[in-house]
Order: C-alpha cells, then structure tokens, then sequence
C-alpha cells in the first residue's frame, strides 16, 4: 500500500494541486462553482483534450507529435469539405477524416521507425505539410458547413450539460487508460519509451507499436478536428495554431516524463483540466488590460509546475 | 437519456436599480493590430466611465478562447455579453446557452451566422465591402482609371480580408485600365506587409503604380519597402489603405500615404448605450451601421490632431 | 554433425573501420554449456548479437538444426527459439519486475486482457525459483545492477527456449549468486538446451563449461573440449603470446606499512534509506576495499564520499579540507576521483569520440576557457589508449561503439589521468579480460605505492583480498566490520559478511 | 571536423539546388548591384531577411546541444524590442535603450534556464510559460501598442545601415554566427554543452559544472533573441508587441535540425545551423518571388514545399535510406 502510494505520488500530487487550483478558484469566483461551469471545463477543451490523449502515447514511447494542431485543423477542413460541399452524410465523412488522420500519422511514423529519423523532426515536417494541405483545401481558408442539419443539433446536443465534444473526450480518456494498463501493446508502449532498443532485444513488437502510437496520435488529433467542426459548424485552416504545445504541456503536467516510459492518461486528463482551469480564471476577472489574460495563465502555469515540482522534491526527502 | 440544454432560470436583469454595478464581460479578438487595440481600450474607458464591472478576455484569435470566455460569462451571471466574434460561424450553441440564461449579447465589428437571429441583441459594425469600394473609387480617380495595384491581404479567410477585396473588386470592376497584378497576404502586420512589398518591387520592377493594403500598419510597411527600393512612397507609388489610425494620418501629412478609409474602432459608447437600453427592455435594430469616412493628404493636417487612436 | 543445434558458418561482421568478425565458425551441441571467451573487443557480443538477430551480419550462413535461417530481428529469433542475455542489461527500466519477466508472455484473457493477478504470481514463482528476493510490483529503476541482471537471466530462461545466450550475466554477481545461476545452467543442460555463455572469469569457464571456443581480433581461434585445453594454453590462446608472464608479484605489496596521512575523513555520514551512519579514514597509500553483498551499500558509500548525492548528517573533510557544500565537482577540485559503477548511465557521453570521453574530467577541471591545445589532447589519450590497451581503430571514434570492455578502461583512463590523490573505483575491473585486470590491478598496486589513497569495490572476493590493505565490510546498508593485514581472507570476509553478531567483536 | 564536414555535405547541396532553380528560373537571382552605397541582389535580400531565424538558430543550437529547446524566442524578441521602443519614446539614449533590450533579453534566458536547471523543470513546459507570458509583457511595456521609433534613430542604423555596402542585420548574423563558432572550437564550451546534452548524470560525475552550462546557454539564446528583436524592431522603425518573432521559434528549431543537431542533444554544428536557416529563408523567398505564368505561388505552398524539403534532406542523411539502397538493389539482381 505504501509502496502503491510511492509509486503513484506524481499522479496524486498532480490531483492535489489540481483540486486546490479548482477549490481556489471556486472561492475567488462564485460562478465557477456552478456545474455548468464544470462541464464546460471539458467542453470547451474537448479538442486540446483528444489531441493531448494521443500525446500521451506519443510520449509514452519516448517521442513527440508536433503536428498534431495541423492536423486537427486539416481535418477539419476535410469534414466540412466531405460534409459540407460534397454533401456527404456524416457517419461516412467522419470515419473517412478519422480513417486519414490516422493514416497520416502511421506514415510519419513509418518514417520515424524506418529510417530512424528523429520523431520532432518528422512531426515538424508533419505539422508544415498539414498545415499547408489545410489552408489548400480552399480559397477562403474556412469551409462553412450552412444548413447541415445533424451537426447543427449534435452540436446542441448533451447530456447533463455535458456536450458530445466532453462525451467523446472522456470517452477517449477511458478507452485510452484500458489500452495502456490492461493491453500488450500498451505496455509494449512503455517498454519502447523505457529503452527502445532493450524492447527489440526483448523481442518485443517495436514496429506496429511505434507506428500505431503514431496513428493514434493522427486518429485523435482527427477526432479533434471533428469535434470542433460539431462545435463550431466550420472547417478552419488557421485553428489550433501551436495546439501541440499546449498538448505536450497538458501531458507533462500530468505527470508523464517528457523521454518516455513513465506517465498516464489518467495524468494527462488532470493536466487538460488544470489547464482549462487556468486558461478559464481570466474570464473571472474584473477589469484588465488585454495582455493580462497572457500574463495570468503563464503566471497560473507557473505557479502550478512549481508547486508540483516542490512536492516531487518533497517526497524524494 | 439525451436532453437538450435548459440550463439556467431568469438572470437578474434587474440590477440597474440596486447600487450594484452592471457586470458586462468582452469577448475581444486579441490585439494583433493598432485598430484592435483602439477598440478594447475603448470599450475599457467607457465601462469605466459608466462604472461598468468588466470582464475582459483577450483570446489571441481562438474561436474556441472566445467560447470559453462567453461560457465564463453565463457561469458568472454578469448582465451582458458583448462580443467581437473572430469568424462568423460556430456560435449558436454558446449563444443559446447565453440566451437561455438571459444574457443579451451584442455583437460589435463583426456579424455572426446563426439560424436565429434573436441570439443576439443587435450588430454594431462598419461595413467592409463599403470600406473596400471606397477606397477603389479614391485610387480609381487618383489614377485617372489606369494603372498596375498591388495588393496586400489581411489574414486570409477573415471577414475583413475578404470582405476589402471583394470591396475593392467591385470598386475597380468599371474601370478596364485598372488591374491588380499581384496579391498577396501580410496578414496585417507590419512586418510581413514590408516583406511581401519588397518581393513585388523585386519581382516587377518599375511596374507597380498603386499598393491597395487591407489595414493601415501594412501600408505603413510597404511605406518602408518602397523607401528602401529608392522610390517615393505617395508620388512615385500611390498607396491607399483602411483602418484610419494614427499612424497613418501621420504618414499622409509626411506624405508618404495618399489615403485612408476610416473603419472606427471607437464603438464602446454606442456598446454600452445598446447594453443600457436592451437592460432597460428597448428594442434595438439588428444591425447598427458605423459611418465611415474617406480621409487623404488634403485633409489629413487638419484632422491629425482629433485622432484618438 | 547431427546434434548440431546452432552452427554458424563463416560469418563476417564489419563496422566502419573495424572487421569485428572475420569468417568465425561457432557450432552449439544440444545439452553442453558452450564458453565464448576472448579479449575485450575480440567480437564475443558481435557474434552473439547475431546469432539472436539483433545484429545483421556482412555475409555467413546461420543454421538451427540444420535448417538456414535468417532471422531479423530478436523476436524471430525468440520464436524459432534463441533466447539471450545481453551483456549490457536490455530491460525496461521504467516497467516493474513482474512485466520485464513477462512481458511479451503475459498471462492474458480470452479477449487478450492482461491479467495482472495471474502475472504477478507467475513473477513471484519465477523470482523465487532463481533464489532472488524482491517485490515484482517494483519498478525495475529502483533495483541494484545485480538484481537486473539476474532478472533478465531468469527472463531468458523462462522463455523455454532451445539455445539460451548468456553475454557475461556474471559480471555483476556475487559468489552465491553466480554459484546458484550455474546451478541453473547445469539443470538446463540437462534439459537438453544449448548454452552460449561468455565470462572473463577463467574459474567460471573451467567450472560450467563443456566446451571453449576462443575468438581473437574477431577471428575463430579455437574450440576445444573444457578438459583438453589446460588453463595456460586458453590464455596464451586468447592473449596470442605464450603466457608464461602471468603469475605476478601480488601478495607482497600488501606487506607494505600504510601509515600514510589521512586523506580522507568521514565521521558518521549516512544518508537515510541508502545507508546508516558510518566513519572511515582513508590514508595515503592505502587500499580500502569494500566488501558485501549485493545491494549492501558499497555504490552508496562511494557515492557519498564523492557528494553526488548529499548526505542527510556527518562529516567529510577531504586533505584536510572540510566539504561542506559537497558536489562531484568540489570533490575533484579537492582531488578525488570516482569511477562510477554504471558506465553506461553514469560514465560515458556514449555520442563523443574515445578520446573526448577519456578527457573530460580534465577538460572540466580546467575550466571551459583553458582549453588544452590539440595535440596534447591527441597525446594524452594516444598514452591512455595504449597504457590501457584500449582497443579503437581511431580516437575520434564515438565511444558508444566501443566494446563493452573497452568502454569500461576508457572511464578508468579519465580518473587516472587526473593523478587523484583519492580514487575511488567502483567495479573497476567489471566485463574487461583478464590482462587488462591484471593490468589494473596492478596499476592499483603501483599507484598505491605512489602514495595515492584508493577505494576498491569489487564483487569478486578475491580480487578484493588481492588488491587490499584493508577491508570494509558491509551488510545491509551498514559497515559491519574491518579487516587489515594478515586477516584478509576471503574466509574471514565472508564470515562477516554472513554473521550476524560477528561485526560487534571488532575493535 | 571531418566529421563535420561530411555533414554539411547534403544542406549545402540543398542550398545549391534551391540557388540553382532559382537562377534558371530568373538569370538576374546572383546580380549584385551597388545602389546608393548598399549591396542589393536577391542574395543579401535573402541574408537579410533571415538574420532574425540566424540568430535565433545559432542560439538555439545551443539550447537544443544542452537537450533542451526554448519556445520562447519569439516573445523576447517582442520584449525587446518593445523595451528599447518603449524607452527611446521616453526620451533615453539610444544606448540606454540598445542595453536595456538587450538586458531584458540576458534576463529571460536567465529566467528560463533557471527553471529549467536550477528549479528542474522541462524545458518544454517552462518556456512555454514565457512564450505565453512574455507576449504579455511586450504588450504592458508597449501598453498595447505598436509604437513607432522615431525615424531619426540611430537605432534604425541596425535594420538599415550598411558597412562596407553590407546591411547590417547580414553583418551582425554572420558575426555572431562566427564568433560563435570560433568560441565552440577554441575553448571547451562546445564540448561541455554537447556532454550536457549527450549524458547529464556523466557530466555531472566527470565534474562539469551542469547547472551553470545549461544556465549559459539559456541566457546566450536570451541575448541573441533580443538582438533579433532589434533587428525586427528597426527593420519596420517600429516595436510590434504582437507580431515580431511570431512561429520563428519553429523556424528556428527547422533550421537547428536541417543543421544535423541531435534534438535530443549531445551533438551540433554551427555552421549547420547557419546553413539550415539559410536554406529556410531562401525557400520562402524563392516562393515570394516566384510566379507562374504572371500568378503568384500561394503561400500556403511554402509550408509544403518546406517540409518536403526538409523530409528529403533529412531521408537521404539517414544511414537507414542508405542501407535501403544497396539491399533494394541486391533484391532486384
Ligand atoms: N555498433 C558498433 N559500431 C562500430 N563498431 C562496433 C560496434 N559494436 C562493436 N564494434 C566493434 O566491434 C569489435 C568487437 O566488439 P564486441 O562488442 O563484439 O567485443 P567483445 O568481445 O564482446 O568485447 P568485451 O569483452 O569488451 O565485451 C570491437 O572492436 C568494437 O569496437
Ligand atoms: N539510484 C538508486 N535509486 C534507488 N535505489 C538505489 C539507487 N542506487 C542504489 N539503490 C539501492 O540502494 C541499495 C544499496 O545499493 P548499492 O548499489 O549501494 O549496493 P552495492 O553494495 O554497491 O551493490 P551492487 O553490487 O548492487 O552495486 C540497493 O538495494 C539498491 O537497490
Ligand atoms: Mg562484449
Ligand atoms: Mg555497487
């Protein structure tokens, strides 16, 4: 028991700080107490979420996805084109646009595997190419999607207050957590970001698990991008610009080492929230300047990788 | 079990009698440009002036900052929303949560596409397409109906990008001599406004007569790339652009622009009294046009010092 | 030949700059432990590398059981079933015992579910049939060296493979430990597995093998049957010289007095959950020794004196000097050395060439300013690589590539050039052959009648009664007991080491 | 070195061929011409425009050779140039406020490697608080303005003047890049940062000092960050809180890597570097200045045209696409 404790400290400090972050808050700001207000934390971050999810596996297995951002906006703009323009129904253009980002993904993966070629470095040229298709899609760099009457009321839709973009989120979280306890490949996962070379030599899957991280990484950026056409009812070119930082951060906040092998899903849907949460204070607060909204989240961020820091160097004591 | 959202009972609207002071929240852009700013201080300065409670939220051009911002808004029950939307669509499902919970919103600079147009109070905006023709028909007369354009685009796929090329298409379409040769974006900023006039003056030398730029701070680059090449911006190149800033004004009086489409970004009081009166229960119209003028050089001294932004 | 499980024809294996394998011919017989034994970098875990598929050789043909195969990669391997130990430990540090055993294998439900309960005890049965105590639930990171190693022998083992390699599985394990792995062997081969298994210790070969195959500059020079090939002619086999020079002057530099200064002085230093407070002066040309078990504090002590970790209470002064603020970089500037047990985490900058690696520690003492001109470097290393016999086609060759062995003499090269007036050597001698242990050890001889004062860590017994004037003996986590003189044996070492109460009647 | 050397091999044919397309595709691309006493030509346009991503590259393969990464250059950048903007308004001297920018810009990379070294954050998560935040402190200092330096600055020597016909913005890139260099091979300080990045925890036993490389390295990006910032800020006679530096650390980090660093650290080249954000500025200005048949290239194209680029420089470096070859080959016979 005391060695479970031990071993799962940085999950649960990261909770502490989180429900003092949210506590704080509550305090400060009547409204964020309500439950509205809670469900909205996963709404409105559904898509950094998803995209943050397939980050996980990505780091997990000791590389990075820089490209994730592009592809959610380029999947986006695919929907609304399949969805939108060509007047396809949607439960085919979805899993087509699901079906292509996890394509891309497992051919930046490929590359990656293959020919050894450093993961930021393919990501980064995965972010340009992504990012390009998407703003060649079309003229106007936006695909309005008009009357489509099914997004319109799946975007309308919830569930307790929670919307489709938190359902699908939270159901990827979960999907996600099974994978990567309860899987060989999701173990395979951490051995590969533990010691890639150690698991070849152990005689592991190295290949598929790689690649497949990587189109995990594509699928959910993907499902991202249709999350936020639902939200929004538009394909757009010039979403989610540098989304993959705020990914990678919401991944590493929650607890998962940046070279690999150790860290949670778990984890990361606490660091999305403590992201939300920060992200969201400055609507709370009375009267400032523009550029305060920037300075209280990096302030907020700080504060808190701090505070987390401290309680990992309180616990080593 | 699904359900569509009925969220939140009646807001109290009814605070203008109480000493409490009205709580309004902005859901602002961000600050990418001079205008952008002149707006939100605006809107601070007669919040201030009225003793408005603001909320303020910079979202660094993301819908989804926005939303998040608007969704803050209705949790804490302020008394209205006033919103300058990035892109037109993707609001009616934060919009119909605001409405249900009783928020009027007023949209400023900007219209949004909604399937309902009781989601919102009413739309304080300029008129782009009006700006973007204007600003042809000065250049048209100014060059006598002949002559090669550049033109620097905003950022592509923003409705005053698009919204000042059509304008401006329609503005020169009369006028066969009149041809844009070369068109691309700075996304409105100085800097990229430079870059992209250096690369037109290299690609065709000697052949450009007139630069049309969507916003004031890329003229003021092109101003620079035009210097550089050894040329005189305003008589060797005519330059035209939109927004009105100071800046701008200053560079007419030195001469270096020969004119701007004012866009004026001064909306907080007409903001705040469509606040008061939608609170107060008045109707308001849909759509609350801001007039916008033609400046150039022969005007530019006297107006200089009436500038606010 | 009929039992032939594994033959191996002709393979040639080449690296930039270094033929690692010229045409070798091994053949493996089903039920005999086969030793692979040569000099550092004569191409043991070139050839083994291969044979698992982790490696893919220039030309030569692979049989198993007489049929070609070509094996791509370990899990093929695996499969047609070759099963190895790898000589740098290949396990997943951030994963716990349970699933490095299993992983690959685990236990899973009929809709592929891993079931954790079952693997557990499948874990706890495997570690406790090894003799091995520990909580499989720990991730693997938090375990000793010897613990991985003996975790990733009982991997391999479980794996019910028919060829079973072992790269030095022995180079970190104690006596009774590597007493009950050839246990272990012998059961296998009766079993009928073939096994690959390569030391540097002589004792060891003579004691598990049937037969000896001896490679040099990655040529086959010979396999013979164990007991046809006398101790002497196996080493001028592999040294390529008549070895009648190997007896050496040993025993009489002990007898030496060292009454020295005190160079070093810890007065009950400890540092919580690693190790209890301990005292220990260390004197010019003296050679203290630690001895224990594994896991009984030997790496911790040494890491303390050097302040990479921070001790919790106690004091060191250094020269006379007292360390308040203690850090690696105060330690050397003081005159201490360390090198490190772990080479591959804590010794080398596998991307730099040889000859950066075997300079650094000279490169941060002078600062980043004073940078030494270019030929010194190229003639210092040039000394080191040679007085070491450090086996690199080129200095400028990154260090990663670099057998295990010569990877270990370049670290001890880095400390010795310092001239520390303390050295601390943390299993010096660990993977490299026997010439160049006789090397160090009498290098430690020589530097010790120079007046240097020397920690020696070793898990060979003998080594450490050989090479000490004095022994240190620790039992978990606590010194136990001390040693000089005349009553260092290994009997007497031992002894402390197991009895309980025996530590207290010292003094 | 010639280690080195043979890495060069592959940018610097990159970079011809991109020279090379673009000659045959406008003869004028290599003319020179003296106009008023500055050298124009596509070429010096091309240094010019890339001193800004130069000197970011050259701090960043500092940074990168530590194993670490810093995203937030282009908000000191805004910094900077803000702070120098902001305190020329106010009447300073231009010295006052050339050493004030730069002050600010040795103070965030000061910040940044002391979270990173010394409080022990990642440096992903802990430049990206400046990122956020440093836009933020660009726009207080500016107070949300873009504020014009005044033309009669000497300041604007920085984007403008010339020595010798060079702009100056080429001079102070190609400057630092070869003081940098020359530092990197006359003392130990390359050595010590590639140790760093190549194996923290045998640095720190071989007794380097880790906390202080990595705070160096940090604050030497800090500095050139502001210098970049400078030059931008005088490039457009105006502090731009918003824009300036805006997606070049991306560029930056694009360069380092075309370079040949190891972003996982332990290995760089400066003169990689320099090459790889040479080779990124020429693309885009290739793209800017070509046209078909009277159109002009989409921009969007760069991205793509970029990342292709960089995939297939860095496909035919790996050892891997190598090893392909000769067994397609031999599976083909
Ligand atoms: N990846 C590599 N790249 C280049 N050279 C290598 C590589 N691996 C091994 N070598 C070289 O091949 C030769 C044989 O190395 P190998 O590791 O097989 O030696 P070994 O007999 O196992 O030695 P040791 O007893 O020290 O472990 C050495 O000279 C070594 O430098
Ligand atoms: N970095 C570490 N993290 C956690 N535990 C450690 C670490 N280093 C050592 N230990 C533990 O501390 C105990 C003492 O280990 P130490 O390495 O000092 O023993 P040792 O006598 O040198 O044995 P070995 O032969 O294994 O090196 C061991 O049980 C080991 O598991
Ligand atoms: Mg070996
Ligand atoms: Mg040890």
């Amino acid at each position: 028991m005391r060695a479970n404790l031990t071993r799962h400290w940085p999950l649960l400090a990261t909770g502490v700080v989180l429900l003092a972050l949210y506590i704080g808050a509550a305090i400060a700001f009547p409204g964020f107490r309500t439950w509205f207000q809670f469900t909205r934390l996963f709404s409105d971050n559904a898509t950094l979420g998803l995209a943050a999810v397939g980050m996980t596996f990505v780091i997990l297995s000791g590389g990075i996805d820089l490209s994730v951002g592009a592809v959610i906006a380029c999947a986006s703009m695919m929907l609304a084109l399949l969805a939108g323009e060509l007047a396809w129904p949607l439960w085919l253009a979805a899993p087509a646009v699901l079906a292509a980002g996890a394509a891309f993904g497992a051919g930046m993966g490929g590359l990656i595997h293959i020919f050894r070629l450093p993961p930021f470095l393919v990501t980064l040229a995965g972010m340009f190419l992504a990012r390009g298709t998407a703003l060649l899609l079309s003229p106007h760099k936006r695909i309005e999607l008009g009357s489509h009457d099914s997004v319109r009321s799946l975007s309308l839709l919830h569930v307790a207050d929670f919307t489709l973009a938190a359902l699908i989120f939270l159901a990827a979280v979960t999907l996600s957590a099974l994978a990567l306890r309860w899987m060989r490949w999701g173990r395979t996962v951490y051995a590969i970001g533990s010691d890639e070379s150690a698991a070849r030599l152990m005689g592991l899957a190295v290949a598929p698990t790689r690649i497949g991280v990587y189109a995990l990484s594509g699928l959910c950026a993907a499902a991202g991008g249709i999350v936020h056409v639902i939200g929004t009812q538009a394909g757009d070119a010039s979403i989610a610009f540098l989304l993959e930082l705020d990914a990678i951060a919401a991944v590493v906040i929650g607890g998962t080492v940046l070279a690999g092998g150790r860290g949670s899903v778990l984890g990361t849907l606490l660091g999305v929230l403590i992201l939300a949460i920060i992200t969201t204070i400055p609507g709370y607060v009375s009267d400032l300047d523009s550029w305060w909204t920037r300075l209280i989240i990096g302030a907020l961020l700080l504060l808190f990788v701090s505070l987390q820091r401290v309680s990992q160097h309180w616990r080593e004591e | 079990v699904f359900a569509f959202a009925s969220c939140s009972k009646k807001s109290s609207s009814d605070s203008g009698s109480e000493s409490k002071p009205l709580v309004v929240g902005f859901s602002q852009i961000g600050a990418e440009s001079s205008w952008r700013t002149a707006e939100t201080k605006s809107i601070r300065d007669e919040a201030k002036k009225r003793g408005v409670d603001l909320r303020l939220y910079d979202a660094q051009q993301k819908q989804e900052n926005q939303i998040k911002a608007i969704n803050s808004f209705i949790a804490q029950r302020v008394d209205a929303i006033i919103l300058a939307p990035v892109v037109e669509t993707g609001w009616e499902p934060v919009l119909t949560q605001a409405k249900a919970a009783g928020i009027p919103v007023i949209l400023v600079d900007r219209g949004v596409k909604v399937s309902d147009d009781s989601l919102y109070t009413t739309l304080i905006a300029s008129d782009f397409v009006a700006e973007g023709r204007m600003a042809a028909q000065w250049l048209a007369k100014a060059l006598n109906g002949a002559g090669n354009i550049v033109e620097l685009q905003g950022t592509p796929g923003s409705a005053p990008a698009s919204d000042r090329k059509k304008g401006f298409e329609e503005g020169i379409a009369p006028h066969a001599g009149l041809k844009i040769t070369r068109s691309q974006t700075g996304e409105f900023t100085r800097a990229k406004g430079k870059e992209v006039m250096e690369a037109f003056l290299k690609a065709a030398p000697g052949q450009v007569n007139a630069v049309y730029a969507h916003n004031d701070d890329m003229a003021l680059g092109a101003i620079q790339a035009i210097e550089e090449a050894g040329l005189k911006p305003g008589t060797d190149i005519l330059i035209v652009s939109i927004d009105g800033v100071r800046a701008a004004f200053e560079a007419m009086v030195a001469g270096k622009l020969n004119c701007t489409v004012e866009c004026n970004p001064l909306l907080g009081p007409a903001a705040f009294d469509a606040v008061e009166m939608v609170l107060a229960g008045e109707t308001l119209p849909k759509n609350i046009v801001v007039q916008d003028r033609v400046f150039d050089q022969s005007t530019a001294a006297e107006v200089i010092d009436s500038r606010e932004y | 030949m009929a039992d032939a499980l594994v033959e191996m024809r002709e393979i040639v294996k080449t690296y930039p700059g270094v033929v690692a394998l010229d045409a070798v011919d091994f053949t493996l017989r089903a039920g005999e432990i086969h030793a692979l034994v040569g000099e550092n970098g004569a191409g043991k875990s070139t050839l083994i590398r291969i044979l698992t598929g982790a490696e893919r050789p220039d030309r030569g043909r692979l049989l198993l059981n007489g049929r070609e195969i070509h094996a791509r990669s370990p899990a093929e391997a695996q499969r047609l079933g070759v099963a190895a130990v790898y000589q740098e430990i290949n396990l997943a540090p951030d994963l716990s015992i349970a699933e490095n055993l299993l992983l690959g294998r685990e236990p899973r439900s009929r809709f592929g579910w891993i079931q954790w309960g079952e693997m557990r005890r499948r874990a706890r049965q495997i570690v406790r049939s090894m003799g091995l105590e520990a909580d499989v639930s720990a991730p693997l990171r938090d375990c000793s060296i010897a613990l991985r190693q003996m975790i990733a022998v009982a991997r391999a083992v479980d794996q019910r493979a028919r060829v079973l390699v072992l790269d030095e599985p022995t180079s970190s394990l104690d006596a009774a430990e590597t007493g009950r792995l050839f246990d272990l062997m012998r059961r296998l081969r009766a079993a009928g597995l073939g096994i690959v298994f390569i030391t540097h210790f002589l004792e060891q070969v003579y004691a598990v093998s049937d037969r000896i195959t001896v490679l040099r500059g990655g040529r086959c020079v010979g396999s013979h049957a164990a007991r046809d090939l006398p101790r002497l002619a196996l080493v001028s086999a592999m040294l390529g010289k008549a070895a009648s020079a190997v007896a050496a002057e040993r025993a009489s530099t002990r007898r030496a007095d060292c009454g020295g200064a005190a160079r070093l002085v810890a007065k009950r230093v400890f540092r919580r959950r690693s190790i209890q407070p301990f005292d220990l002066t260390l004197r010019a040309g003296e050679v203290v020794g630690l001895a224990g078990l594994l896991g009984s504090g030997r790496t911790e002590m040494a890491r303390l004196l050097f302040g990479v970790e921070t001790r919790d209470g106690g004091t060191i002064s250094i020269n006379g000097a007292a360390m308040h603020r203690h850090s690696p970089r105060r330690s050397i500037r003081a005159g201490v050395a360390l090198a490190p047990e772990d080479r591959r985490a804590a010794g080398l900058v596998p991307r730099l060439s040889v000859r950066d690696n075997i300079l650094l520690a000279l490169h941060a003492s002078r600062g980043w300013l004073r940078r030494l001109p270019r030929r010194d470097q190229v003639a210092l290393a040039e000394q080191f690589v040679r007085s070491l016999s450090i086996a690199t086609p080129d200095l400028r060759r990154p260090v990663a590539q670099l057998s295990g062995g010569n990877q270990q003499k370049v670290i001890l090269a880095r400390w010795l050039l310092m001239e520390p007036t303390i050295l601390l050597l943390d299993e010096p001698t660990r993977g490299i052959d026997i010439g160049a242990k006789e090397q160090v050890e009498s290098l430690v001889a020589d530097l010790r009648v120079r007046g240097m004062a020397i920690v020696f860590i070793s898990g060979e017994l003998e080594e450490v009664v050989r090479v000490s004037s004095r022994v240190v003996v620790l039992r978990d986590r606590a010194v136990v007991g001390e040693l000089e003189g005349a009553a260092i044996t290994a009997g007497s070492i031992m002894e402390r080491i197991a009895g309980p109460a025996e530590g207290g009647g010292h003094a | 070195m010639r280690e080195i050397g043979r890495h060069l091999l592959w940018p610097l044919a990159a970079l011809a061929i991109l020279l090379a397309f673009n000659a045959l595709r406008d003869p004028a691309f290599f003319h020179l011409r003296l106009v008023e006493g500055r050298l124009t030509g596509a070429m010096i346009d091309i240094l010019n425009q890339g001193a800004p991503v130069l000197l970011l590259a050259l701090g960043m393969t500092l940074v990168i050779g530590t194993g670490g990464i810093d995203l937030s250059v282009g908000a000191v950048m805004a910094v900077a140039g803000a702070v120098a903007a902001d305190l020329l308004h106010s009447g300073a001297s231009t010295a006052t406020a050339l050493a004030a920018a730069v002050g600010a810009g040795l103070a965030a990379g000061l910040w940044n490697g002391s979270l990173i070294a010394l409080v022990g954050l990642s440096p992903i998560v802990a430049t990206l608080i400046l990122m956020v935040a440093g836009r933020g402190i660009a726009q207080l200092v500016s107070n949300g303005e873009i504020i014009d330096i005044a033309p009669d600055a000497a300041i604007l020597a920085i984007g403008r003047g010339t020595v010798l016909g060079l702009p100056f913005p080429v001079l102070i890139a190609l400057g630092a890049a070869a003081a940098l260099a020359g530092v990197a091979r006359l003392t130990s300080l390359g050595l010590f940062i590639e140790c760093v990045g190549g194996n923290e925890q045998a640095s720190r036993y071989a007794g380097l000092a880790v906390r202080s490389i990595r705070l160096a390295a940090y604050a030497l990006m800090g500095v050139l960050a502001a210098i970049a910032g400078l030059i931008d800020a005088a490039d457009i006679a105006a502090a731009d809180a918003n824009n300036c530096g805006l997606y070049l650390e991306l560029d930056s980090i694009l360069a380092v890597v075309i370079g040949g660093a190891a972003l996982t650290g332990g290995r760089f080249s400066i003169a990689g570097s320099l090459l790889g954000a040479i080779i990124i500025q020429t693309i885009s200005t290739s793209i800017l200045r070509a046209d078909f048949g009277g159109r002009s290239v989409p921009v969007e194209l760069n991205l793509i045209i970029k990342a292709t680029f960089v995939l297939a420089l860095c496909l035919v470096q790996s050892s891997e696409w190598r090893r392909w070859r000769p067994l397609r080959r031999s599976a083909a016979a």
